[in-house]
């Protein structure tokens, strides 16, 4: 049996396959319906400094191969995660991996929450979310290279463990984006966040969402996902999350040759909770059937000679 | 209140029940087992195909068979319900579910189950269970107009309770809306299940006439289980709560009624 | 029945509808299969001063709700386009407008073109390219704010003719380049190009596509470019043109609401070349039905009051 | 050649005609009447369902009827020829057609067809044609496998002529690739159709030999009608040439044919 683990930041990840933040919750609701153990780990809802209240409805909807949502980062805030939900986490999760998503208004903001947690058990690490497109400013650090290297630079000087940074996609050049995070010390890249995109009633002649517009995802950014995790490969050492419309082991596995080393899936989950392990599963008979020993031998394995 | 299951259903019949409206059996034995009436189940297509809809769609458990067997009532709306309306026996969906907070009700109290259109849902598996309970039940059941009628026979025929039908167009039962059908001042519960206006209007009438009443909302989904915060309904305390766990039912107390 | 005509830069357009560059080629292509002559007008395929090879193939490949295309802007060049394709376009379409679609690498490229056939037959006004992801720095004009005044004041200066502007998506906020393109005295914008993206074949392991990455087009942009349109909209007075994964009425009522004048159909057309004029026939039934009566009285009423 | 028409088109049958490979027969005038062999059709979904797949498929005409009937030999591939392998009589399809330029001969040559897998479908097409005009006709016919062969019976039903099968695994006909059955040094007019693999093959073959040769070549297409630009293959000059107007056949000088 091909070898599916990855040895990232000082551990192994058993499975290269996790949960997106905000499609799992704090892990707990999932719990009965997914082996959360089994997977490569899951990625929290997005932790802020205060509770937040977020958006009012509707929060969700349909789009063509995919769905907009606009949560508004509602969260319980740092306190609560730190009582409530982490402990779980420590509890349950034994072999997979839990990356805390933190978002904030200001650098202090996120240097708050990690500096808080951080002798917490129960997680790996931090995703650092820059790029929700839900809140006002919350593309800020996200689309601004100095603010962005600033603020990578404050959670950096925070605590020692991994520090991974989540990309927005609406940037004319992602690799310019990886390259700040790299150089102030981020230790991973997860591309991408959801599009800023927009849903409109004609009959009632006003937005779907309640909070006007709402971020992309699902299937119909896959290729955006795949490109811009590409991009961002070439352009930094720094192992790379890829994430964006993933419901297939090749979807996967398409992120991986363009320079993943994990993947994450959020939206195909609400389809068919089963969607992480299967993936895990097609991956694993996929690379039997090709003869591949290990994952990480795709990493980033895509052949482009010959073509322009 | 037992843990959710993912499930691959086979549909057993899909038949047209009035316009638009259809009675919808899948084969969910997990689900028939330990569901409460109240609760509902996503439906979603699955991921192999990338056929429109994407999402999975939330539909109220209307009924469950000894077998195994669970029935929805299903009205034709956009994609997603055409889709399910479409559905033929042997082919399969994805089912998750029980899902949600049902009904609850003290043994020997006089139930009024008021429902608008598909709202009739919940309260065909309710009626049933509640009567063995010991419970009354009555059923008052409006429709827009007469041909969106399930039959009333087929109601009693599932329930043992014969509805009081109202239609707006006055074409079968009375003339009017369900809502004039409640009497005030009773001692019963109210149960109220169908649009927002009629919710609105149930609850300022229990409000008025101090009864207790619970409500089924509708609020658009993304998990169904409490993890994408996507369903928030506003609380009387002003916080945005999650319909698919804290509800789909709720007491009229603990939610925010706006104008 | 509703007004479906709109008066805009010295004309009136028979329809909201066109069709859109690259994707009915020089108008004549479809001539037998579309009633060209009853839309509001055609894009033709980009015009540049050489002609131009394109990229090898493949050169499209579908997408979970669209497609990925990189043609490389393969053109007949100016000189035969003037020579060949307009004097068609000037014979046959009387009552639908002609822009031409005009691509370059600099911007005496684009004032070349749009020099060269000022005085020609057969057109109406420019849509002026600077956003086709496909070639090598043909983003540049379209995610540099100041390189894309610049050019777009060469080409005004060039021209007394109406000036679109067609904007790329992928930059943190377009409202900044509307209005550069406006104060630059564009008379018009086009909303939007499509989205760079990336398939790749995982038992080749190599991207399906020969120039590595494309452009992704079709309905999973929907929501993407109805949220841009409306960012822009709201950013300038001048009239704006939807674009983006229309296939029906509502589709391009979604545009129309966010503030679009009129609307391209492009990928669509592959899939039924009768989506133009349905589209318009559609639009009409429904402001009947709705007792609407003029589409020009639905253009930006998007009605926001109550949401956040 | 007449100008393409846009037409929704009725599935008359769909029958597996082999492992994978389905012969579809759809209702379509227009198109059989004007029709010339080795012309193609794109077969779309239509836009009222978002259902995958999107883009339109380009399918060689397997033959047509008197009645305005034509015949499509479909493989299974992918999402968009399961999705017409699937499909029932009665549902409708969206054609576009009769596409591209056909093969060309003068009366009274000998046609030797070489075709690979459903490659074979334009000669079922071709081969009455081309004797109704006074040509002979010979066909080769290969298939990796046995279990993919379209039945020679069938074949010689179709078209009057009965071909020479050839399979890899040789469980059919005789063992081995259908070039190994062109006679060289042949006055012949070849034309080929199938993997490109096999098309080099031909070619090579053709130019040492020196016999004339039209292959039909497939490339990915978006339109089907010259606008887009998709499907270009490289010319003998150099160019990129659209395969879905100047082609899809070609004679073997009109292109390029790297190693
Ligand atoms: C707890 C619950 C129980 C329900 N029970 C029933 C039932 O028993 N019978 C029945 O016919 N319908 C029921 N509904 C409504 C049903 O879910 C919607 O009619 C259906 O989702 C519409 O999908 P569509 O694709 O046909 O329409 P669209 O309007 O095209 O759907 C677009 C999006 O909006 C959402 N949406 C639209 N209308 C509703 C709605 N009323 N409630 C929630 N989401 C909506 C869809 O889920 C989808 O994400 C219930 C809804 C909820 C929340
Ligand atoms: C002129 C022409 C005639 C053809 N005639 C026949 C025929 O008679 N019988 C038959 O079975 N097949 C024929 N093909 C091939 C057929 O079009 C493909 O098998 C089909 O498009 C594959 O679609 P898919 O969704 O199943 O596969 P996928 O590989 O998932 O398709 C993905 C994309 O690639 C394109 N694609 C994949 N393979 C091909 C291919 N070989 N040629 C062109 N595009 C491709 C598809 O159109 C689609 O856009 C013909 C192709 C061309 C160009
Ligand atoms: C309902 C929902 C909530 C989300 N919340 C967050 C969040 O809190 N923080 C974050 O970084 N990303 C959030 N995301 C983005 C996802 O983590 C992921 O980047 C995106 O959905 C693309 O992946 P997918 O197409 O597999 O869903 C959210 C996505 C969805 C659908
Ligand atoms: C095959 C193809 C070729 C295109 N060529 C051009 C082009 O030459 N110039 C241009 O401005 N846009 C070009 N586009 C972009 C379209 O005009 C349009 O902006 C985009 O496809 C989004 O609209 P749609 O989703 O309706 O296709 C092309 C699109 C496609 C699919
Ligand atoms: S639907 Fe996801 S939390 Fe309720
Ligand atoms: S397929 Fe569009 S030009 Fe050939």
């Amino acid at each position: 049996m091909a070898g599916l683990t990855q040895q990232l930041w000082g551990v192994e990840f058993q499975s290269p396959v996790l949960l997106a933040s905000g499609t799992c919750g704090y892990g707990q609701e999932y719990a009965g319906l997914i082996p959360l153990d089994e997977l490569g780990g899951i990625v929290t809802k997005a932790v802020s400094v205060e509770p937040r209240p977020g958006n009012p409805p509707h929060r969700v909807a349909e789009t063509p191969g995919g769905m907009i949502n606009a949560i508004g980062l509602q969260n319980v805030g740092l306190e609560r995660f730190r009582e409530e939900k982490l402990p779980w986490l420590a509890e349950n999760l034994d072999r997979s991996h839990v990356l805390v998503n933190v978002v904030g208004h200001t650098a202090d903001d996120f240097a708050t929450v990690v500096a808080d947690l951080d002798d917490a058990e129960g997680f790996l690490g931090y995703e650092i979310n820059v790029s929700c497109p839900n809140v006002k400013g919350g593309t800020l650090f996200g689309t601004d290279p100095e603010a962005l290297g600033e603020l990578v630079r404050r959670v950096r000087g925070s605590t020692d463990r991994p520090v991974i940074v989540k990309l927005t996609p609406n940037v004319p050049d992602i690799a310019v984006y990886a390259r700040v995070c790299e150089d102030a010390g981020a230790d991973g890249l997860s591309t991408i966040n959801t599009f800023p995109g927009m849903l409109i009633d004609v009959d009632a002649r006003r937005p779907v969402i309640g909070n006007l517009s709402g971020g992309v995802s699902g299937p119909a950014i896959l290729p955006m996902g795949v490109y811009l995790t590409w991009q961002a490969a070439r352009a930094v050492e720094i192992p790379i999350i890829g994430i964006g419309g993933i419901r297939t082991a090749r979807d996967a596995l398409q992120y991986v040759l363009a320079g993943a080393s994990l993947v994450q899936v959020g939206t195909a989950l609400f389809v068919d909770p089963d969607v992480a392990i299967n993936v895990h599963r097609e991956i694993s008979t996929y690379l039997d059937q090709q003869g591949v020993a290990r994952l990480a031998d795709l990493v980033g394995a895509l052949e482009t000679s010959g073509h322009v | 209140m037992s843990a959710p299951c993912r499930l691959p259903a086979r549909v057993l019949s899909n038949e047209r029940a009035a316009s638009d409206t259809y009675w919808l059996e899948l084969d969910a034995p997990p689900i028939a087992e330990t569901a409460v009436p109240g609760q509902f189940v996503m439906i979603g297509f699955g991921l192999q195909d990338l056929d429109a809809p994407f999402l999975p769609r939330p539909f109220s458990i209307g009924w469950r068979g000894e077998d195994g067997r669970i029935g929805l009532l299903v009205r034709r709306f956009g994609p997603g319900t055409h889709r399910l309306a479409a559905l033929r026996a042997g082919e399969e969906v994805l089912l998750l579910g029980p899902l949600g907070r049902g009904f609850e009700w003290e043994t020997g109290r006089a139930l009024v189950c008021v429902a608008g259109g598909v709202g009739l849902a919940p309260f065909l598996f309710l009626a049933p269970e509640a009567i063995r309970n010991g419970a009354s039940v009555s059923i008052l059941y409006g429709e827009r107009t007469g041909d969106r009628v399930f039959d009333p026979r087929l109601v009693e025929q599932l329930t043992g309770v014969r509805p009081d039908l109202y239609t707006e167009d006055g074409s079968i039962g009375r003339a009017g809306r369900v809502i004039d059908g409640i009497e005030r001042g009773t001692e019963s519960c109210l149960f109220g299940c169908g649009p927002t206006p009629m919710l609105k209007a149930l609850e300022r009438l229990a409000r008025e006439a101090e009864l207790s009443l619970q409500v089924s909302v509708e609020e658009h989904m993304g998990c169904g289980i409490g993890t994408c915060q996507g369903c928030v309904v506003r609380s009387s305390t002003g916080d945005w709560i999650k319909s698919c766990t804290e509800g789909p039912v709720f007491r009229r107390e603990e939610l925010a009624w706006p104008d």
